[in-house]
């Protein structure tokens, strides 16, 4: 097993350099450092403050290799943006966010919390209502229930994520006032301002999850082995529960997986509704202030996840499936 | 409460294990794993339920707090960096300079706030070598006195965490700090050239790359700790402003040192000033608290104010020792909707009033309605130091050369239905640069291109050269090109608006939507034609808005129109030196009405601040050049209890019903399951 | 092969009511979308102009002040009321642009959005996945490296960074969806044609000398199309929500495009106020269109490839 | 002797969108205790609806039993709750399956799987039950059954498989089973053990065998009596010796001569020619008069009844049976 994950992180490597060159192409080749200079040096900067705001962000370095004599009369060749964007990234030595004046990695570090507060209960609820639902579903197969159900599960996911939010802050917020409006509080009273975002972040994702799930337990429910149980005279919720559950996994773990990365776009839009300050908040900001080096670096950081998740994944497989072995 | 909603919640949970027992069959494992996820459901009811109310705080008995709102978090905290009004209400909260604003007095006065009274100045002059003429130049050098009760806040930084006692040279070091480049330093261009050998010690430190904080500045020397003395390049009476921002504030080179160390935050996020709170805790895009500093210098609320006070209760206090809040908790929220609603639930003090809310709250006569005084919410109007307009840009072929076609398109503006339409009409017609609250400012002055007369206006267009928006030689239709350096919705909108304004002339309008910095390489080249701006004041002088249209502040600096005119150049040089005299008032308007004449911008509207508070906000009074003003704010927290609690009941009968359409949507399920089970 | 996939898909959808339902509602919208394409000549003192479209001249109507209800014959403006120069089915929005208008002209946004971005990504991903699958060796190293690292960005975040260096403007909007969305398309390609090449009838193209782009485009395209045909329908929906989302959070296209996410996201400003119609309007056309495609798509995929039935 | 299951006129129809299958149209049988009854037809006749019929396995909701009777060990069971229908699948009555690489949940234990069967009708302990799965997995020829307790059904071959589903369908010793081709996926080499076991097995339990096969090989070695289908219903019955002597009806004469040893060296191998019609539409009168060889003008219209042919043998067929 430890093999294995040593290969996997291996492998994953010359991937994660990838992103690295690709942010660097995106952030250098079409932003220009003079614009950028200007719109973080507020009301009326001077040229020469341009100029030293650009050589103190080391933006007048060369693209690639360092060919003149540094202060210290030496030659450095790999002092260049693209080394030194690279040595950034990969030494985790994350750049100073042009707008707020602060390390990215400590403004990540205060942002990351709020942001799995809403994420973590909204990916485990979401999974933990949609399965039996959708078990429910696939007990009452070939019914009118079920086509219902099915029908329900088309209109649910054909209503913008944008219209959960706006009706339900309106209703269950300022109308009904069950929760607060807008507001986070850290630590364990957070769950207070937290429980509104995940129920919208639940029911937007329902009728999409409920579909898929419905979808992936039907196949395994006309497995043979099911039809085997049925025959020993196992019970259907018996059957659905243990039997074709367990064999779903495996497909639900792969979607679950990589549905993580649209969890970012929910958060984005409920973390922006309700005021929860994490890496969703920050995001907007950085877009809103043209702050490169926060999308930069967590353009890396949430591949990074990403990667670290697909591997994880991987590695639950063994754990649903006992065909599946490390190799 | 907590007893009504255990009532409650029976009945909901009864109904949940009923929809959950069409699954409970025999095998045990199984409903441990239903009763487990019935268990989650149950556990998100109970908590959403008990959530009981909304309140977005957790409340501190005994304590005296602000609660308000914050458009955006601030960028940094500190003094040199400064650039928006956000950073700056904390940062004045934090940092005193030598004078602050006074709080209670109209027109806007400047008193001493670190400074021992007024600064001495004198005029005296110089014999300069200029391009190998010698000539006489008028100096004007200022002497400030220090209080002498006046320490740092208390910090980690300094020996035991003890503030320590401030002194001209913290001053002297503050405003080196602006020329360092390594600072990013925001406000340089305050002093620049303005004080003696401040260009030498700039250009030093550019060219190092950092400042030398041991190298003195020819013009500012502090001959004791108590004393600084400052000389200015020539006379400028503005200067006392200068010495009242932030940018000037004293700064303790030991919190810079030691916050700026590897491996800390950095002096943007840990202010150390003189002021009244300090910082408590900041979380980013979310929260900033403050609290009261405990060595802050004795300091009285005003004994006297403006006329109309007393009245108003703001000498309730007069005499009280400042400041009477524990703390003051900023919340970072960008849009103004949830402000609104928090406001409301009685969870923000003060709020202004959101756009689309205007018609509700103000009445016709521009009073608070009913509804809102019954809730012991108080209006105040009060005027903002700013201007709107739309500039065009003089170097443009089409437009700089004709000031008729200019004129025109002044004429074809609709201020009043803009206004109307963005601004709830409580904004004023602008009839030219300067805002009311200006010395300057004319109210009796009508600008005849801001008559909104189409007819007048097609009269000039023709004139211009395009009758009927048809260029006479060519016969080809007028197209003229509208920037935005901003795609957000309502930059769009008040463009589309401006746009149709100009198309009732027969001319053809295009939209440039621009990203900022494609914006900013359109306006320092030169290359729109006209595009919509707004100034707000750094101080009530002026100066201020006139520099807008002085001829070598064009782009990159705030010229945007390039408007050149060598009278209106050298009026703008004599009265930046000029005291607030009946000479300097004639300049003045003399200025203005080149600007009208020429008419470089539209003068669009000057836009007032309306803003509510609820009734246990006491001393509030709106001051345009926001300062330190919250030292002077008093919260009665009984009342506002009692409104909290009468306004933010929820209604639970609806998640009963809705509990129980719910169990009626699954009763065929039970029923189809019941069914298979008997066949 | 595709042509009995063709009359497969027809019959299913013949028997599918809902499917026959969606269809028909799609249509309508593809006819508004078509309405505002086709220019209609107007005469003025500047001689003729193309500007306005058949839907602009079908459905423009006079500008109001702001804010009217629907149907009403007057509308507030700061307290004041005044007349209305029509009536508007769906009310007029706080510009006094009417609302039903608004919405008819985000019918072609949202097919732009739909359909624009997964023909780019389709473009990028059969060359690609053609390329790969049918050479194999370091092309095929190279393309999966390329896929490899672009697929784990999170694709909103790869679509922040494109657009945040990119113009603003729908097709800049298209360009950047599509190059985020062919990754998914190009392995299933990929696959695909790994095993459509093993097929014997293309030993037999190849032994006949048969050349390599004629494989290709000739044999192995053909077969692997219904998969494009199937992910473009899926990705419509999505792709048209993302829009309303991605003008939300500030990156959407250029004004005086349709847009209902524009005319969304003033809603939360406008509710509390008591003006519904505006969010309403293009809520209902959004997610009208966006249903009726589901159902729609759902069938034609069932129908093209059973092994995909899958949410 | 004592009858274990009975089947009487029974019906089983399929709704379809395109109309009514009747897969299973008036089957009459029973097997008595010890005994084997071989079911054999060409695939799609109907063999495998009747054996899911008796365990009332039918899938729903398109598939419905409509008519008759199905006696159990003296019940009738259709109607019974679907809660006493469980308590009779795999106690009782249980079935061995076509596919046992499938028919093994592949994410289970093996032992799991046959303890799951044994705690579910006997209520008995997590380690009585795995006594009672490693006494069967024994029974079964498996080597180091306490070993392969834990292992899952891809660590096994087919043939192990099988005798795994062997284990499990006999562990509570049912008195029918049910055997659905249980060695057709199986190499030839396995299939002899498998089919020996299943002899051992019935002798040591005494269970009633219904056995579904194409296969006469099978049935001439296996069965006691012979039960051939066509179309969704019976046109030959009688015991096995008889049925290989004397078979009666034209199918069941195709059935036998497309069997490859029948046929001498060098000539082409007999088949029956056309396909079994669709259960959509059966033909009338006798539904083998489309493919029959000797049919006249009756068996067009008039469908032939089950008459004796012999002691205990009936055959259905207007030519050969005659009028009865």
């Amino acid at each position: 097993m430890a093999y294995y994950i040593v290969r996997r992180l291996l492998l994953a490597v010359p991937t994660v350099l990838g992103v690295c060159l690709f942010t660097f192409l995106l952030f250098n080749v079409f932003a220009s450092p003079e614009a950028i200079a200007r719109k973080q040096l507020g009301k009326n900067p001077t040229p020469v403050q341009v100029k030293t705001w650009i050589s103190s962000h080391g933006m007048d370095k060369p693209m690639f290799f360092n060919f003149e004599r540094g202060r210290d009369n030496a030659v450095h060749p790999f002092d260049s943006r693209f080394w030194n964007h690279m040595k950034e990234l990969v030494l985790f030595q994350f750049p100073e966010s042009d707008y707020l004046h602060e390390k990215v990695s400590s403004l990540l570090k205060e942002k990351i919390v709020p942001s799995l507060t809403i994420t973590v209960p909204a990916f485990l609820l979401s999974i933990l209502i949609t399965l039996p639902l959708a078990l429910f579903i696939a007990y009452y197969r070939g019914t009118y229930l079920d086509r219902m159900a099915l029908f329900v599960c088309v209109i649910l996911m054909s209503i913008v994520i944008l219209n959960y939010i706006i009706f339900g802050q309106y209703f269950l917020g300022i109308v009904l006032k069950y929760f607060p409006v807008y507001g986070y509080e850290f630590g364990l009273g957070a769950w207070r301002f937290v429980l509104l975002p995940v129920i919208l972040a639940v029911a937007s994702g329902l009728g999409g999850g409920l579909r898929f799930y419905r979808t992936v337990m039907l196949n395994e429910v006309r497995a043979d082995y099911v039809r085997t149980a049925m025959a020993k005279g196992v019970s259907e919720e018996m059957i659905l529960f243990k039997h074709v559950l367990k064999n779903a996994m495996i497909p639900i773990l792969t979607v679950t997986v990589l549905s993580i990365p649209f969890l970012i776009t929910g958060s984005l839009l409920l973390e922006m509704y309700f005021g929860i300050p994490g890496m969703g908040n920050m995001m907007l900001n950085a877009i809103s202030n043209h702050d490169y080096p926060v999308i930069r670096t967590l353009v890396y950081v949430y591949s990074l996840l990403y990667i670290a998740g697909s591997i994880l994944t991987d590695i639950s497989y063994t754990l649903v499936d006992p065909r599946i072995t490390f190799k | 409460m907590i007893l009504k909603l255990h009532t409650l919640l029976s009945r909901p949970a009864r109904y949940f294990t009923l929809v959950g027992s069409f699954v409970t069959i025999p095998p045990p494992r199984m409903s441990l794993l239903k009763r487990s996820i019935l268990m989650s459901l149950l556990c998100v009811l109970v908590a959403g339920l008990t959530a009981c109310g909304n309140n977005p705080y957790r409340v501190e008995k005994g304590k005296s707090i602000n609660y308000t709102a914050l458009a955006e978090d601030p960028r940094t905290l500190d003094p040199a960096q400064v650039s928006d009004t956000t950073s700056a209400e904390i940062l004045n909260q934090i940092y005193d300079s030598l004078y602050q604003n006074a709080y209670l007095d109209r027109p806007y006065k400047v008193e001493p706030a670190l400074a021992a009274g007024y600064p001495e100045k004198h005029i005296f002059y110089e014999q300069v070598q200029e391009k190998g003429v010698a000539k006489r130049v008028a100096r004007m050098e200022y002497v400030f006195k220090l209080k002498d009760d006046i320490y740092f806040q208390d910090d980690p930084c300094f020996p035991k965490g003890k503030g320590r006692r401030v002194t001209a040279n913290d001053v002297i070091y503050s405003i080196k700090r602006l020329a360092d480049p390594a600072v990013q330093a925001t406000g340089y261009w305050l002093v620049a050239g303005k004080i003696k050998g401040m260009d030498a010690f700039f250009k030093k430190a550019a060219a190092r790359g950092k400042a030398d904080y041991t190298l003195d500045i020819e013009g500012i020397s502090a001959p004791d700790d108590h004393t600084l003395k400052i000389t200015l390049t020539e006379p400028y009476p503005a200067f006392l402003y200068v010495m009242s921002m932030p940018y000037t504030a004293p700064v303790a080179h030991e919190a810079v040192d030691y916050y700026n160390a590897r491996g800390r935050e950095g002096i943007s996020r840990h202010p150390v000033g003189t002021g009244a709170y300090r910082l408590k805790s900041w979380k980013r895009q979310h929260r900033i608290v403050l609290e009261r500093s405990p060595t802050f210098r004795k300091e009285y609320y005003p004994r006297a104010g403006a006329p109309g006070d007393r009245q108003k209760g703001l000498l309730d206090d007069a005499g009280m020792q400042l400041p009477f809040l524990d703390e003051i908790w900023y919340t970072v929220i960008p849009t103004a909707q949830p402000v609104w609603l928090l406001f409301l639930q009685g969870y923000l003090d003060s709020s202004g009033i959101p756009q689309e809310q205007f018609d509700r709250v103000i009445t016709k006569k521009l009073d608070l309605s009913d509804a809102f005084m019954k809730k012991g919410i108080s209006l105040e109007i009060g005027n903002d130091l700013d201007i709107y307009y739309i500039a065009f840009n003089m170097r443009d072929p089409v437009l700089g050369k004709n000031s008729y076609l200019r004129q025109a398109l002044s004429l074809a503006y609709d201020s009043d239905l803009y206004n109307q339409i963005y601004l709830n009409g409580r904004a004023i017609n602008a009839q030219g640069p300067l805002p009311p609250g200006v010395f300057g400012y004319d109210p009796a002055f009508r600008n005849p291109f801001k008559a909104h007369d189409l007819e007048k206006a097609k009269q000039l267009l023709a004139k211009a050269g395009y009758p009927g928006g048809v260029d006479a030689r060519t016969g080809t239709r007028l197209e003229l090109t509208y920037d935005i350096g901003s795609d957000s919705t309502r930059a769009r909108e008040a463009a589309t608006f401006d746009m149709r304004c100009f198309e009732q002339l027969g001319i053809k309008m295009r939209l440039q939507v621009n990203t900022f910095s494609q914006y900013l390489e359109r306006t320092i080249k030169g290359t729109f034609q006209m595009t919509a701006s707004g100034w707000l004041a750094d101080y009530p002088d002026p100066e201020n808005f006139l520099q807008l249209l002085y001829g070598p502040n064009k782009p990159p600096n705030p010229n945007h129109a390039s408007f050149s005119n060598p009278e209106y150049d050298e009026l703008y040089q004599r009265i930046k030196t000029m005291d607030d005299t009946p000479e300097r008032l004639a300049l003045i308007h003399r200025m203005v009405e080149i600007a009208v004449e020429e008419c470089p911008w539209i003068f669009n509207v000057h836009t007032p601040s309306y803003v509510l508070r609820h009734s246990w906000y006491k001393n509030g009074k709106n001051h345009s050049i926001s300062g330190n003003y919250r030292k002077y704010l008093r919260i009665d927290t009984k009342d506002r209890r009692a409104y909290w609690e009468a306004e933010n009941r929820p209604d639970y009968t609806i998640a009963v019903y809705g509990l129980l359409l719910l169990f009626a949507l699954s009763l065929p399920a039970v029923v189809v399951k019941y069914r298979r089970r008997r066949k | 092969m595709a042509s009995s996939h063709l009359s497969i898909a027809i019959g299913r959808i013949r028997k599918d009511s809902l499917a026959k339902a969606g269809l028909c509602v799609v249509c309508l919208f593809v006819l508004v979308a078509l309405l505002d394409v086709v220019p209609v000549p107007a005469h003025d003192a500047g001689g003729v102009r193309w500007g306005r479209t058949a839907l602009d001249v079908l459905f423009q109507k006079d500008v109001e002040k702001s804010y009217s209800p629907p149907l009403a014959r007057t509308g507030i403006l700061n307290r004041l009321e005044f007349p209305l120069k029509s009536r508007h089915l769906l009310g007029t929005n706080n510009l006094g642009e009417d609302v039903l208008y608004n919405a008819l002209k985000g019918v072609r946004t949202a097919f732009i959005i739909g359909i624009v971005p997964s023909v780019i990504a389709a473009v990028f991903a059969i060359l690609f996945g053609l390329l790969a699958g049918f050479y194999g060796g370091w092309i095929d190293d190279v393309i999966q490296y390329v896929y490899q690292v672009l697929s784990s960005i999170p694709a909103i975040l790869l679509l922040i960074a494109m657009l945040m260096v990119m113009e603003r403007g729908l097709w800049q909007l298209c360009v950047a969806l599509g190059v985020t969305s062919w990754v998914g398309l190009c392995r299933l390609i990929r696959g695909e044609t790994l095993k459509v090449k093993q097929m014997e009838y293309i030993e037999a193209a190849r032994a006949l000398g048969a050349s390599d782009s004629r494989l290709l485009f000739r044999h192995i395209l053909p077969n692997v199309m219904h998969l494009v045909i199937i992910e473009i329908t899926l990705d419509f929906s999505g792709l048209v929500m993302s829009e309303a989302v991605l003008t939300f959070i500030g990156l959407g296209a250029e004004p005086g495009t349709g847009s209902w996410g524009r005319m969304i996201m003033t809603a939360d400003r406008e509710l509390p106020n008591g003006i519904w119609w505006n969010l309403t309007g293009a809520s209902v056309f959004l997610f009208l269109l966006v249903l009726a495609f589901n159902l729609f798509a759902d069938a034609l995929r069932d129908a093209l490839d059973p092994r995909l039935r899958a949410g | 002797m004592e009858e274990v299951v009975r089947l009487e006129d029974l019906r089983t129809y399929f709704f379809t969108d395109e109309g009514v299958a009747r897969a299973v149209d008036g089957v009459s049988l029973s097997v008595a205790k010890g005994r084997t009854l071989g079911l054999v037809g060409e695939s799609g006749c109907g063999k495998s609806i009747t054996a899911l019929s008796i365990l009332r396995l039918v899938p729903e909701p398109q598939g419905r039993i409509v008519d008759g009777r199905i006696t159990l060990a003296g019940r009738e069971i259709r109607t019974l709750s679907e809660i006493e229908m469980r308590g009779i699948r795999g106690k009782l009555a249980s079935m061995i399956f076509q596919e046992p690489m499938t028919s093994l949940n592949p994410v289970f234990t093996i032992g799991s799987q046959i303890m799951e069967a044994v705690r579910i009708h006997t209520g008995m302990g997590r380690r009585e039950a795995g006594e009672v799965a490693i006494e069967y997995l024994e029974k079964v020829g498996i080597p180091a059954p306490r070993q392969r307790m834990s292992q899952y059904p891809h660590e096994l071959s087919g043939g192990m498989k099988q005798r795994v589903m062997i284990a499990m369908a006999l562990c509570l010793r049912p008195a029918l089973l049910i055997a659905d081709e249980p060695t057709t996926a199986l190499d030839v080499t396995i299939q002899a053990g498998i089919l020996k076991l299943m002899k051992d097995m019935q002798k040591e339990t005494g269970a009633a065998v219904l056995l579904i096969t194409h296969d006469l090989g099978i049935i001439a070695e296996m069965t006691d009596e012979v039960a051939v289908m066509y179309a969704g219903k019976i046109v030959e019955y009688g015991p096995c010796e008889s049925i290989f002597a004397s078979f009666c009806h034209p199918y069941t004469e195709g059935l036998f001569k497309s069997l490859p040893g029948r046929t001498a060296r060098g000539q082409k191998l007999y088949t029956i020619a056309g396909t079994v019609p669709s259960a959509l539409m059966f033909p009338p009168g006798c539904r083998f008069h489309t493919r029959c060889l000797l049919a006249i003008g009756r068996c067009t219209f008039d469908e032939p009844p089950l008459v004796a042919v012999a002691d205990g043998h009936r055959a259905a067929c207007w030519v050969r049976a005659g009028e009865g």
